[in-house]
């Protein structure tokens, strides 16, 4: 499975609306995320994922309900593309007890239980064991599940990485690794932070089943995941796909973005994903720009009444500081 | 309980909590380096790979962060991990998943993701292994919210402090001092679960208190011998649990008391000796008559040689000077 | 020194302190994340890639282990490394080198092989980083024997300590608290290198001890001033080191006032307040008219939210009530 | 190069006496180690090299003098075949003053400044990232020194591995990182520790050169390290040398070997480095049985000569217990 080796088939209309819709609700929820963050309302580490935002959608197509998910700091998109309401979503950033972590994750700590997003971890390589883990308890359990782990390019040096996907693949267990390859780890090239870029070789070092995408073109990337997930659920073990895209944005909200250019930036947007799925529709006649504004109005009320949302949260008492240490069940 | 008893040792103890929660919880496994084929590094999970089988006695890669990191997914996913880190030296290697995850996650996810793990470690000096194998972490892990630590000294608490450990929703981290393996004594036939909530007074006293834990309970009790001979009647708690600390059983010991001497194995500055002290400080400051002073070991990586190694640890010798002087001064 | 000052950053004042050591010797040279192309993470070497190339400003993968173990075997090599961990959040993954390895093979190799290695790391919460960003644990590392560990709270030490720490043939961590970064004042044009052994009393007192350090240095002399006001005169001691610690001026301070409390950015328990605390009972015992109080982070990993992150950390107001409670009962 | 691949060249007579002199010394010196531990002399933990001498005589002989060398735990092998006096060694077993660690290190601990040999390294996996160091501050420096570093196959499954060897490469540093591979971690076969046994092609992911060699064949050995350590020398970056081999002894004196067979051991007996070597140097005519027998006289009277000196050697005074921790240039 390589890039763009198999065209993937064009989907029903229905079906493309669907993908886009998602790419455009995490694009207008990020850029409002960037104006809030201007205005204070969301503090801290920012970390948008614009550009990137066939990889989640594309992903996330391949996953049942009941399968689970590990993010990063950079996870709005697969949050919301993992189905998380928007408002509780909105609400974390905002530090609201409604927030889908009660407020006291923020922005790089996205959890919801209900969908199986296990964060939302701010250490990078630190969700790779535990992702491990749960298909594990999966396995044991007799579950059919699949865990899905998302983490960069950078991630890929950290001993996490080489200890994850070693036991992955010694004990073939089901887990889709997803890196997301946008060539930059902060402000570190590919070429800072891996003596070779070649990430289907690195797998074959453990053996494991591995293929690149086109990060950029949301159908190649669901195509892909499709493939792999099937895969890990006939048991088969784990699958490391990669998928190549790029952050427009910068790393975060303090980064004066002085390690690349413009024009590269610039030149990568041309192929972002959001005109790459339109221009196919469109050539394929599925898709007309009345799709696109209506879909935008809709994905723009979506955002404000996500942001009214957050906005009519609540603080939690400050009496409760050193709640969510340990658990409660002993209070009951 | 039946009553009757059994010659048995804290290796056998702690094989037999093992094998009770294996059989009593299917979601129960054992997963680190060595514990299947080899036998566990030091004994304790022999046996075990063959009445249970290689998934529930999991042989790991030499991977600390990685299947720790494991242990939290598989916890978290419903199963009951027991983790074996073959001696808390090797689990600084896994120290980004024990504190960032284990102990963080519950909170970042607002409550809705407890991580029920529990990690055993073997722990302590004492059998000449040198600089990178004879750490007592066990203090310093206790500053880590999130965490529970339990070092068990007996055999009623080698043999029940894994089942409760596992009934915890949170991650509890059992550190097995090394130099207790052997140690051999009688428990009931039908000893099981201890709660593991409190301290324990081993030995009742008047004079003074001795607070400690894990190995230097046995050398806290042999230092009280020596000194009721003296006349000086110490009392002698097991601390049990680091994190929580009993502070009600300390505090109203050393309020009855008026004095402390706190041993551990830990190095001396910023140990758990330090905490326990200031704790007494905090709350009994006016009952005390003395300091409270501690017995830790030499800040100094464990020397290989036996005479050096002994001078660095602590050791009943140790504890009765210390009370002595206290006795004259206070 | 000439006298003439100027205004700068503690951050500024850091990258003078790393362009002073660079350019003065060779074999000084920086590595870590995000150093050189990004310009630091905290912007601290901005500019130092363009100006003493990537060999010396050396970019490193996401290997914390990896790399503070290449400044390890490059400090025995000869070379004088200053290595950069972005925040002390991520030495957790590097804890194994920094323990088992810089601290410790001096001792091992019977001191054949000193460890001349300096790592700068940024520590402490308030900048609503959550519970992965914001922990504390320069008072935690201050446990381990063979290590020293330096909190440069004011510019003349963000300037200077680094050159110091480089002379030393031992490991010494340097952590940085993040708040502190854009901190503004003047500094003399000519500053240099700055004794690291002992602590400075910022601000005499008669009536009290306040011992800090970092970015709680100022939340003490802030509370110092509204004691003042309140008629309670309050000296401030900044530890600058906490391994070692400066017993002679901390001891001589509280035997003058009496009275101690410390104040620290750690979580409470097992903290480096316990060990100071503790210290000055051990020997200041019977000139203290209260027990020493202190003044931590709540136990709980650093939440979101600013009313929560606040309510956790040490402030200003909690010192003030803090003493209060003491000289009312004291 | 791959195992056998290319025969290695016979030796000059006097150059495989030599060999064949440092493999018996490490053989009769470690069998007199496990005698000593009985008595008591020796403490703690001990772990025998025995059959792995081929490994670390073959490429110390491609070593120069200020080349540093990174050991483990199971090191006694690499410190005498690199030339520390095998009294200093006894002694330091015995804890003496006199040991080449002054006493404080043990069995697990030997290291000597003099040939650069920085342990003896207790943490597996541990001493990988330190001999990139080494290897970086000899570059720096402009010293045209290789660093070698010793490990495991169960230390390949360590996140430290994989961090080091792509910082190595990634920064073309001049390391030889000798894997010894001997089948086993303790009780655990690499099957259990490794889901690809394949080192070349772990190598590969890292885009670094690598080879394997019948480590139980110091012709071989000598030959691939040489040739490793002139690439490396020539500027062409690190090389991964796995040497495949086998320990005959348990894993410590506290091994029970419940985890493979007599059969398997005795099989591999067979195969012992020190058969090997004679077999070929017979075969060709350069050796006789009296060479082995003067030997075998010589290294045991070098042996008890040792023993003795450590006998001989001193306690440190208690007083002294808190040494070591910091660097004593102050007290000057
Ligand atoms: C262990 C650790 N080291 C360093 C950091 C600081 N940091 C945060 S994001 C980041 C870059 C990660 O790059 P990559 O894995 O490629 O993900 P991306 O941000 O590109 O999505 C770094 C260095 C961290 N959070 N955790
Ligand atoms: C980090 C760490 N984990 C575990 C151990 C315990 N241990 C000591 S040796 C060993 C096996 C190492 O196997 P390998 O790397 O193949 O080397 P070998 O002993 O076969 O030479 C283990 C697990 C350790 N010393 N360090
Ligand atoms: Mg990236
Ligand atoms: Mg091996």
């Amino acid at each position: 499975m390589g890039t763009d080796l198999f065209p993937p088939p064009l989907p029903t209309r229905d079906h493309a609306l669907v993908l886009l819709r998602q790419m455009l609700l995490i694009r207008h929820f990020e850029e409002r995320c960037a104006e809030l963050y201007t205005q204070q309302k969301i503090r801290g580490f920012l970390h948008l994922y614009t550009g990137e935002e066939a990889v989640a959608v594309g992903v996330m197509q391949a996953l049942d309900p009941r399968d689970a998910v590990v993010s990063t700091y950079r996870e709005h998109g697969h949050a919301l593309a993992r189905g998380i309401a928007p408002g509780a979503i909105m609400a974390e950033m905002f530090g609201r007890r409604e927030g889908c972590s009660g407020g006291r994750g923020g922005s790089m700590h996205l959890f919801d239980a209900a969908t199986r997003f296990y964060g939302g971890g701010a250490i990078v390589g630190g969700g790779l064991p535990v992702a491990v883990g749960l298909a594990l308890a999966d396995r044991m359990q007799g579950r059919p599940q699949v865990s899905c782990c998302f983490f960069g390019e950078g991630a890929a040096a950290e001993g996490e990485f080489h200890e994850s996907m070693n036991l992955a693949q010694l004990w073939r267990l089901p887990v889709l690794f997803v890196c997301e390859n946008n060539l930059y780890a902060m402000g570190s090239a590919l070429s800072i932070t891996e003596s070779s870029a070649d990430f289907t070789r690195k797998a074959s070092g453990y053996g494991m089943a591995a293929g690149a995408v086109d990060g950029m073109d949301v159908l190649a990337v669901e195509n892909s995941a499709r493939a792999a997930v099937q895969a890990i659920r006939a048991g088969n073990g784990p699958f490391l796909l990669e998928a190549r895209t790029y952050r427009f944005r910068a790393h975060s909200m303090f980064d004066p973005e002085l390690y690349r250019s413009r024009e590269e930036v610039e030149h990568w947007r041309e192929h972002g994903p959001l005109i790459t799925l339109t221009r196919r529709l469109r050539e394929a006649g599925l898709f007309a720009e009345e799709d696109f504004q209506a879909l935008t109005r809709e994905v723009e009320a979506e955002v404000e009444q996500a942001v009214a949302f957050a906005e009519a949260g609540t603080w939690e008492p400050v009496e409760d500081l050193c709640r969510f240490v340990y658990s409660e069940v002993e209070r009951a | 309980m039946s009553g009757e008893l059994q010659v048995t040792t804290y290796r056998e103890a702690l094989r037999a909590g093992l094998r009770d929660a294996l059989l009593r919880d299917e979601r129960v496994f054992l997963m680190g380096e060595d514990v299947g084929h080899y036998g566990g590094c030091f004994a304790v999970s022999r046996g075990l790979l063959a009445e249970f089988g290689s998934e529930r006695i999991r042989d790991t890669p030499l991977a600390e962060s990685g299947f720790v990191g494991a242990g939290i997914g598989a916890a978290m996913g419903g199963m009951r991990p027991v983790v074996e880190v073959m001696t808390c030296n090797f689990s600084l290697l896994a120290l980004d998943q024990l504190v960032n995850n284990a102990a963080t996650w519950l909170h970042m996810s607002g409550g809705q993701f407890p991580c029920p793990l529990v990690v055993r470690m073997a722990t302590g000096g004492g059998k000449q292994l040198a600089a990178q194998h004879s750490h007592s972490f066990e203090g310093w892990f206790a500053h880590i919210p999130g965490l529970k630590i339990l070092t068990p000294a007996t055999l009623e608490d080698a043999r029940g402090m894994l089942w409760t450990a596992l009934q915890d929703p949170d991650p509890v981290l059992i550190f097995e001092n090394q130099t207790l393996y052997p140690m051999e004594g009688s428990l009931a036939v039908d000893a099981g679960a201890v709660a593991i909530s409190g301290a324990r007074i081993h030995r009742g006293g008047a004079d003074v208190t001795l607070i400690t834990y894990g190995a230097s309970l046995w050398k806290a009790l042999a230092a009280a011998s020596t000194l009721a001979e003296k006349g000086i009647d110490a009392e002698v708690i097991d601390l049990r649990s680091l994190r929580p600390l009993d502070d009600a059983t300390i505090l109203a010991s050393v309020a009855r008391t008026h004095r402390a001497v706190v041993v551990d194995e830990g190095w001396r500055s910023g140990g758990i000796s330090a905490e326990i002290g200031m704790r007494i400080m905090e709350s009994v400051f006016y009952q005390l008559d003395a300091p409270v002073a501690r017995v830790c070991t030499a800040e100094v990586p464990i020397p290989y040689p036996k005479h050096l190694e002994e001078a660095a640890l602590p050791q009943a010798v140790k504890i009765v000077e210390t009370v002595e002087r206290m006795m004259r001064h206070g």
